[in-house]
């Protein structure tokens, strides 16, 4: 399989060459190239694994590093939506980057992700994916700076330096791997470890680590900063791809602990519930007041990725929970699609309004028909309508969750419960975005040359036609992808999935309910004006990171202080020390007028004197010594 | 008297010496006339020499002319003397150099005053307005 | 005839010094001047070679004594030639010749003129006739005689330019040479008064039968000679008349005191401590801890004067107080590694101070600027010079490779031996302290370049060969001492076992 | 016979330092050539030596001088050190050629310039403590011009500081030698010392090694020995590169290696049970030096404190006495060299096309220089460890060897360190690339070329590394294989 290594080197050589073109269209058309390329490289990745072996190549190599590449169903399916996404992308950024400033730089930055991306996926050991991962970071860091502006700067610097500390926590975790006698390969659960307590410390760091890539409450902070910011394109690669790279590490480590059944790990299933859920209503309770359309949809990111954590928490508690490990592979699917979508369909009304302020927008369904279709079925994705794929991929999680409510466990028994009520936010917060973008009156006007052009419209549509046909045959997606990727996972018994039927009434009325609920959530909010409420600071924790910073450079000032006062103390001590030394120097030395002159001898007294007193001396301590007997 | 008294009697050429050596220190200490201090060096010195002397004296000794026909004289040690002779030469010596630079000493400054000239030598150096400073 | 001349050799050596010295005034009169100079370089040049052959049969066969005009110890002059004197005879001539040479370059311009140049031609042969006396003689009151010869050699030679300053230093320098002799006639007369004897053998032989009954009068001799030649050696605190003496006179002459004068004196202490009184009278005795004290408070205080000092040569002056000390902290340890210690760095200062205030004198001649800070830039002027100025300050900072390093690492190891830590501390602090006041003038020197860069000026090419002569002997000695250092160990050597015999 | 290619790499250097001592000051060509050829020469004799290394035989040669015994000899950590300096000696005096264009004391700088790196290669294959601690201490004395090469009078400080704190260093060093010396009796070697300590009394031992410590810690920069480094970076920037990132302070570093495994052994120094101090001075230094580098607007001395808190991650390794954490220290000690003097190659480009010397003032200046802020961006995420750079492994090697043996708080210690390394190093890239600025592009003349070269040169070899670091496994593998038995 060393031809998957030009899946990553493809899109590398592709960024190198874009300077080669001076022509704008042409940089933008290899973009495009080079994302069918990825694209058409991931389906014959997928198609070598179709078998259900599991391809392992070690490139070269030596006794230090041995790059690995590993390609099973899970890193199949992850690439393959990661190119299709990107191809997405490309196409629409062949409009979008005419109008953006300095395209070049963005799309350089676009293919080198590309590959990054491909590389975390196809990374056979945590080394290799430690790599691909930290191109990754800073390759897309230059997406979130691209505005140079005073907010984009800051939130590049909170996304780098949360990147890079990720970064820190997987090599400190896989010194912790290695160093309790585990391997560091990826898709294998351990063998016992000879040292638990460290193993258990790799785990928790390497799920800090994914966990801030995946956007994890408390760690999610970067996350709503940096999305929106970015230029469209990016903050729908960002939202649907890059965080989902978390989500695959997150997998990979749950394979690690084999999902709970080797009870090596006891408490992390829970833990990772727990968080889970918190990730989920702290995403949707702070999308529900968002006001800017990004930064709704990049709490909303935030939200689903509480979803996938949770279903990995519950597979992990329930031991190779297959509902869990499925449904947050789907949904990681799911997600790239509808979250890029809908990315891409606010980017569209952004470039012909220059407007994100959803309280400032209305009536565009007319101007903008096909970008209103598209999102209208990307939110009933993610708000998880029946007949379309977020519904598929939340009931499995469902399953996942009431599984392990079962156990009455109150902790479980919540979850459940919150499951369902981030659904009605869900609900209410996307009837509020397409509501008051596209219905209503317009309020804005548009600029000129505003509207859906071929490339903008075309890679949207594309993602829609996916995402229904995933949501109206949901079984075929399964078996196809899903399934293999659930296996590769480290999944042994999937027998529950291969006779799971999602349409039941039950489930769908459920959804149904939710949906409802939503809607009438979403005018009460409106009415009430409770969507203007700004919540106190500690909330979005997003204060917190930034309290975060004045602690650390109060910290840093003071260790500062603490070193430099002592040291410039004892440094002017010295000096003066040394000053006075030699004043005194001075003074005893005759020729300056010593202090014998001022006895009123005359230089010579003195000397002599001096001769008197030392032999004077030498006697005294002789008598010392004779009468002491020493 | 007691003990210690009679030894400082029997003593008396040390005692003297030893008197002779505090003049001849007070002298130079006391007078800031370079003449005086001279003569203080030379009392001083003129102070060793009795010791010295002393030392080889023989009570009731005679001086060391080899009388073969008198066996039963008692000599003095004769080395004492000879050496004090060489040390007489050197103090001679001494002196003369030290009265030749007074006399330079005096054409230069005009003075034979130590103090004065200490102060005439300040003044040089202020003048030269020093402000040393270290490392 | 050769055989004569090697028979007599020792006593030779220092007559022939002294006969050419009153010779000068003289030949100057009936042949050139320079003649005269050059004959004067010959002399102390051939002392050398004599006092190398002496060295080297003395290494190879051991020591052995003459007795001058044919009287046998102990009523004649016995002349002992061991390692110590063949050590400081060669460290004599190593480092007189070159200084000699470096006079005769400009000598009558200098003192003012030609009659006071051919004096201190005389003197100066005098100073090196009667140092080289002071290596050979093995009789104490011949030390005394050879030590006034010294010490009013060198008085004249400080006063040798005709300017006041020099003069009141002469002075104070006489004044205190007097005393100090005084003291150390004193000393002799204890000594001759315990024992009856002249002669250092002798004397060691009586006092180790008798000592017991009287070590006070031991222990005052012991302290007038202390005192007496520790002033004339500059021993701090008895060292004040040595700032003024050194840095007012002219250059050739603070080198010869500086390096070689003082140096006279302390091989004369030595010889009356360890073969005059014994090793082990000594050590029963506190002196020795009285002279490590000292020692260790002249590195010390000595470099701190130094430090304070604007004016080089007077830096310089006050760095030979500290140098001095590390030779006193050598005797006052007392082993085999102090001692060493201590004739190492007799060789060893005495090549690289004087090879310092030689390359001093050439700048101060070059530029007329006395002082350091007024220094600046000087290094592109007289490339040569500072570079030799350089490996002397390192050397005395005791950077390995230079003379220094080995003198200072025998005494780090006396140190030890002896488990005197704090000497130890010392001898590293006063390495740090020869840092701190040398290396600022090479900072100026050569790093502190003055607009517009000055144009090349060397010193004249007879002082450049001097100084790099010596320059050259400092690294020899630093890289390949083997030779020095096994006749300094000799020396050190001898004299522990003829007290402990 | 191979011990040849030792003495004729330090007079290749050593004697082109003669060279150029003797070439009027006008003949810039030829001394170029003479700096470039002997210090090419000596890269190409250290190499020679390092493909012999798994041969096992370690050559060397004696000769008394200065009372004692001057040895040469050739061993794995001798030769790694060896290796660093020659070859990045090859770089620097290339860039050096180009940033002094127009210096009119170029001939001193040059001179100075190849002595030092004789010096260097005599310290690295120092045989024994003696010829370590001479070579030690003239690489103070040759480096001194260097430093006060500008002679302006904050160069002369700077310069008195570093002399100051070198030479108090060094006599530390001395003492140590000399009780040392006394204690066995004139055994010096290497090779023989750590057995021939063993019968020493535990105490004395203790004060030995803290005097070592003291005195290698002060061109090592540990904390609170560290204050000449940042000072000393008003030295020209090919100086502060060569010397402050890679020869000096390695130096220190290499010492301090010499102290634990060669004089000591890692048992003797385990058994005085000093360690965890060491590994808390170490911790110290570490986030010190990091926490007080953010503070500095002074680009190049914002780069000594990262030097600071980077050599203490070697010290860090050595002093944690287990073999992975040895490999890390020596991984360290060839990565940061090749890292950090990029980071100062390029701040050197800055500062010589622009003028700009602060932080503050380098917004936009990557518009004008994008190939040198592009290497100052890449490498300075190896020196926060992130992984295309070498500088992970290194890191990942002591974190394995902290973890193994039982020291999970330096877990904590190197990710927070590395951390606050993003905090230092990331804005200025960023700022350089993203920030408004009036400077116009200029098109780079063939000097410019002469610095970049060797610049971008660095950084793609840091890259390499990053992704082969097994490139240096052999040495590596040698010098832990010297003093563990594995």
């Amino acid at each position: 399989m060393y031809w998957s290594l030009f899946l990553i080197l493809i899109p590398f050589l592709g960024a190198a060459m874009l300077p080669c073109f001076k022509d704008l269209r042409g940089q933008l058309i290899l973009n495009i190239a080079v994302g069918f390329l990825s694209l058409l490289g991931s389906m014959m990745n997928y198609l070598a694994q179709r078998s259900g072996e599991t391809l392992i190549c070690q490139l070269g190599g030596s006794s230090i590093f041995t790059p690995t590449l590993r390609l099973d169903g899970l890193s199949a399916l992850f690439g393959l939506f990661a190119a299709l996404v990107w191809l997405v992308t490309g196409i629409y950024m062949y409009t979008y980057m005419q109008r953006e400033e300095r395209p070049l730089s963005f799309t350089v930055f676009h293919l080198i992700t590309l590959g990054a991306v491909q590389g975390v996926f196809l990374a056979g050991d945590f080394v290799t994916l430690l790599l691909f991962f930290e191109i990754m970071t800073v390759a897309s860091f230059f997406w979130v700076i691209h505005r140079r502006d005073r907010e984009s700067m800051r939130a590049g610097y909170f996304y780098l330096f949360l990147g890079i500390a990720a970064g820190l926590c997987l090599a400190g975790a896989i010194a912790l791997l290695l160093v309790s006698g585990v391997t560091t390969e990826l898709g294998i659960a351990a063998l016992l470890p000879t040292d638990t307590a460290l193993f258990g410390w790799a785990v928790i760091l390497l799920f800090l680590g994914f966990g801030i890539k995946a956007g994890m409450v408390p760690v999610h902070i970067w996350l709503p900063m940096a999305h929106p910011v970015a230029p469209t394109p990016g903050s729908a690669l960002l939202s649907g791809i890059l965080i989902k790279a978390g989500a695959y590490g997150m997998i990979r480590t749950g394979q690690l602990v084999d999902w709970g059944l080797g009870g090596l790990v006891p408490w992390l299933g829970t833990l990772v519930v727990i968080l889970g859920v918190a990730t989920m209503l702290l995403g949707v309770g702070l999308a529900l007041l968002q006001g800017n359309a990004k930064r709704l949809l990049a709490y909303h990111s935030v939200s689903q990725m509480g979803y996938i954590i949770l279903g990995i928490g519950t597979a992990l508690v329930l031991g190779q929970g297959a509902y869990g490990v499925s449904g947050a592979i789907f949904h990681s699917l799911n997600h790239a699609l509808f979250k890029s979508a809908l990315f891409l369909g606010v980017g569209i009304i952004y470039l012909g309004t220059g407007e994100l302020n959803l309280y400032k927008l209305g009536g565009l369904w007319k101007k903008y028909p096909i970008t209103a279709i598209c999102m209208l079925i990307a939110a009933f994705g993610i708000t998880g309508t029946p007949g379309l794929n977020g519904f598929i991929s939340k009931s499995l999680l469902h399953h996942s969750a009431l599984d392990v409510a079962l156990s009455g466990n109150p902790i479980m028994v919540w979850s459940e419960r919150f499951f369902n009520l981030v659904g009605v936010g869900t609900t209410a917060s996307f009837v509020k975005l397409i509501g008051l973008m596209f219905f209503g009156k317009q309020k804005t006007k548009l600029k000129e040359g505003a509207g859906e052009g071929p490339f903008l419209a075309s890679g949207m549509v594309l993602l829609a036609v996916v995402m229904l046909i995933i949501g109206t045959q949901p079984q075929l997606i399964l078996n196809l992808f899903v399934i293999p990727a659930t296996l590769a996972a480290g999944v042994s018994d999937i027998s529950h999935l291969t006779h799971i039927s999602f349409f039941e009434s039950t489930a769908v009325w459920d959804m149904l309910i939710t949906l409802a609920i939503g809607a009438t959530f979403f005018a009460f909010g409106m009415k009430t004006h409770l969507f203007h409420y700004q919540p106190p600071g500690w909330l979005s924790l997003e204060v917190a990171g930034w309290q975060f910073v004045k602690a650390y450079k109060a910290v840093e000032l003071g260790a500062s202080k603490m070193y430099q006062s002592p040291a410039r103390l004892v440094t002017r001590g010295l000096r003066r020390y040394y000053r006075r030394l030699m004043v005194v120097n001075r003074r005893l030395d005759y020729e300056g007028g010593g202090i014998f002159n001022n006895l009123n001898f005359s230089n010579l007294n003195t000397d002599v004197f001096l001769i008197l007193t030392v032999l004077a001396a030498l006697a005294l301590y002789y008598l010392t010594v004779l009468i002491t007997g020493v | 008297m007691g003990e210690f008294g009679s030894r400082i009697v029997q003593n008396y050429p040390y005692v003297f010496a030893l008197a002779l050596f505090a003049i001849g220190v007070y002298t130079i200490l006391t007078h800031s006339n370079l003449f005086k201090k001279v003569i203080g060096i030379n009392i001083m010195e003129g102070s060793i020499y009795v010791l010295f002397i002393a030392a080889g004296n023989v009570r009731g000794g005679v001086a060391p002319v080899l009388d073969l026909a008198n066996s039963d004289l008692v000599y003095v040690h004769p080395l004492p003397q000879a050496l004090m002779l060489t040390g007489i030469v050197v103090s001679v010596s001494v002196t003369a150099l030290s009265l030749a630079l007074i006399m330079k000493l005096y054409r230069s400054y005009g003075t034979v005053d130590a103090r004065e000239i200490a102060r005439l030598t300040r003044l040089g150096n202020e003048v030269g307005a020093d402000v040393t400073s270290g490392s | 005839m050769s055989l004569v001349v090697r028979d007599n050799l020792p006593v030779l050596i220092v007559v022939a010094l002294l006969s050419s010295a009153y010779v000068m005034p003289l030949l100057t009169k009936i042949r050139r001047f320079r003649f005269a100079e050059f004959f004067a370089v010959f002399m102390i040049a051939l002392a050398l070679s004599g006092g190398i052959y002496l060295g080297q049969g003395i290494l190879n066969h051991g020591s052995f004594t003459y007795a001058v005009g044919g009287w046998a110890a102990p009523w004649g002059i016995e002349l002992s030639l061991d390692a110590v004197s063949g050590f400081f005879l060669i460290t004599i001539g190593l480092v007189a010749t070159p200084i000699m040479l470096y006079a005769s370059y400009d000598l009558v311009a200098e003192v003012g003129s030609r009659s006071r140049a051919a004096w201190f031609l005389t003197l100066f042969l005098l100073l090196v006739a009667a140092l080289c006396g002071l290596a050979i003689t093995g009789d104490i009151f011949n030390i005394y005689v050879m030590v006034e010869v010294a010490t009013i050699a060198s008085c004249a030679i400080v006063s040798a330019r005709n300017d006041s300053a020099s003069v009141a230093a002469t002075f104070k320098y006489l004044m205190l040479a007097t005393i100090g002799s005084g003291f150390v006639l004193l000393g002799i007369g204890f000594l001759f008064v315990l024992t009856g004897n002249l002669n250092l053998n002798y004397i060691g032989q009586t006092l180790r039968l008798t000592w017991q009954n009287y070590p006070t009068a031991l222990w005052v001799a012991l302290s007038f000679f202390t005192v007496g030649f520790g002033v004339k050696s500059a021993l701090f605190p008895l060292h004040v008349w040595l700032p003024d003496a050194h840095s007012t006179a002219i250059s050739p002459s603070s080198a010869i005191l500086s390096s070689l004068a003082i140096k006279g004196y302390i091989i004369a202490l030595l010889k009356i401590f360890y073969v005059g009184v014994g090793a082990q009278i000594i050590w029963e005795l506190p002196i020795t801890a009285i002279l490590t004290l000292l020692g260790m408070g002249a590195i010390v205080a000595g470099a701190l004067f130094a430090l304070a000092q604007d004016e080089l040569k007077r830096r310089l002056a006050f760095s030979t107080v500290s140098q001095v000390g590390y030779i006193f902290l050598g005797i006052g340890l007392g082993n085999i590694h102090g001692l060493t210690g201590s004739f190492m760095h007799i060789l060893s200062h005495a090549l690289t101070k004087a090879l310092l205030f030689l390359a001093a004198g050439a700048m101060i001649k070059r530029t007329g600027k006395t002082r350091i800070s007024e220094m600046a830039g000087i290094g592109f002027k007289m490339p040569v010079t500072l570079g030799v100025f350089a490996i002397g300050s390192l050397s005395m900072i005791g950077i390995p490779l230079f003379s220094g390093f080995v003198s200072k690492w025998q005494l780090l190891l006396g140190a030890l031996a002896k488990g005197n830590y704090l000497a130890v501390l010392v001898l590293v602090a006063g390495s740090l302290l020869a840092a701190a006041y040398l290396l600022p003038v090479l900072r100026t020197a050569l790093f502190v370049r003055p607009t517009p860069t000055p144009a090349k000026d060397e010193a004249p090419s007879v002082q450049l060969v001097a100084m790099v002569f010596l320059a050259a002997l400092v690294l020899v000695v630093g890289v390949f001492p083997h030779q020095v250092l096994q006749l300094a160990q000799k020396a050190a050597a001898t004299l522990l076992r003829w007290g402990v015999l | 016979m191979s011990i040849a290619f030792v003495i004729a790499a330090i007079l290749s250097t050593a004697l082109g330092s003669l060279a150029v001592a003797l070439l009027s000051r006008e003949e810039k060509g030829l001394r170029n050539g003479v700096v470039v050829g002997s210090a090419l020469l000596g890269m190409i004799l250290v190499w020679h030596l390092g493909f012999a290394i798994p041969s096992g035989v370690y050559p060397e040669i004696s000769l008394a001088i200065a009372s004692l015994s001057l040895k040469l000899a050739v061993d794995p950590l001798g030769l790694t050190y060896g290796l660093i300096a020659s070859t990045l000696w090859v770089f620097a005096s290339v860039y050096s050629i180009g940033y002094l264009h127009g210096d009119d004391k170029q001939k001193q700088y040059f001179t100075f310039f190849l002595l030092s790196a004789g010096i260097t290669l005599g310290l690295a294959f120092s045989g024994n403590l003696f010829t370590f601690y001479l070579f030690y201490e003239l690489l103070t004395f040759a480096t001194y011009p260097l430093v006060v090469h500008s002679g302006t009078k904050d160069a002369l400080q700077a310069g008195t500081k570093y002399i100051k704190y070198s030479l108090v260093g060094a006599s530390f060093i001395l003492a140590g030698i000399v009780m040392l010396a006394f204690g066995t009796g004139g055994i010096l070697d290497f090779a023989s010392l750590p057995t021939a300590l063993a019968g020493l009394p535990l105490g004395r031992l203790v004060v030995i090694f803290f005097l070592f410590l003291l005195g290698f810690g002060v061109k090592a920069a540990i904390m609170p020995l560290h204050g000449w480094l940042p000072a000393a970076m008003v030295a020209p920037t090919p100086v502060s590169a060569l010397l402050h990132a890679v020869a000096v302070v390695n130096a220190g570093v290499f010492g301090i290696l010499r102290t634990v495994y060669s004089v000591f052994g890692a048992d003797l120094v385990q058994s005085m049970g000093v360690r965890p101090f060491l590994l808390l001075i170490c911790s110290i230094t570490i986030l010190m030096g990091s926490l007080i580098a953010l503070r500095q607007d002074v680009l190049k001395r914002r780069l000594a404190y990262s030097t600071i808190s980077q050599l203490a991650y070697i010290l860090l390794g050595a002093f944690l006495l287990h073999p992975l954490a040895l490999a890390g220290a020596i991984l360290h000690m060839i990565f940061h060299s090749t890292l950090k003097i990029v980071l100062f190659f390029s701040a050197g480009i800055v500062a010589e096309e622009t003028g700009y010397l602060k932080v503050s003032e380098l917004s936009g200046v990557g518009r004008v220089l994008p190939l040198t802020m592009g290497s100052f961006g890449l490498i300075s995420l190896g020196m926060i460890g992130m992984l295309p750079l070498s500088g992970f492994w290194s890191k990942y090697y002591l974190l394995r060897g902290s973890l193994v043996t039982g020291s999970w708080p330096l877990l904590v210690v190197l990710l927070v360190s590395g951390i606050l390394n993003a905090f230092y190093f990331i804005p200025i890239t960023v700022s350089a690339f993203s920030g408004q600025s009036e400077l116009l592009p200029r098109k780079r003349t063939r000097l410019v070329w002469l610095m970049l070269a060797p610049t971008l040169v660095l950084a793609i070899l840091g890259v390499v590394l990053g992704l082969w670091p097994g490139l240096t496994w052999p040495l590596v593998h040698a010098v832990v294989n010297q003093f563990f038995i594995l």
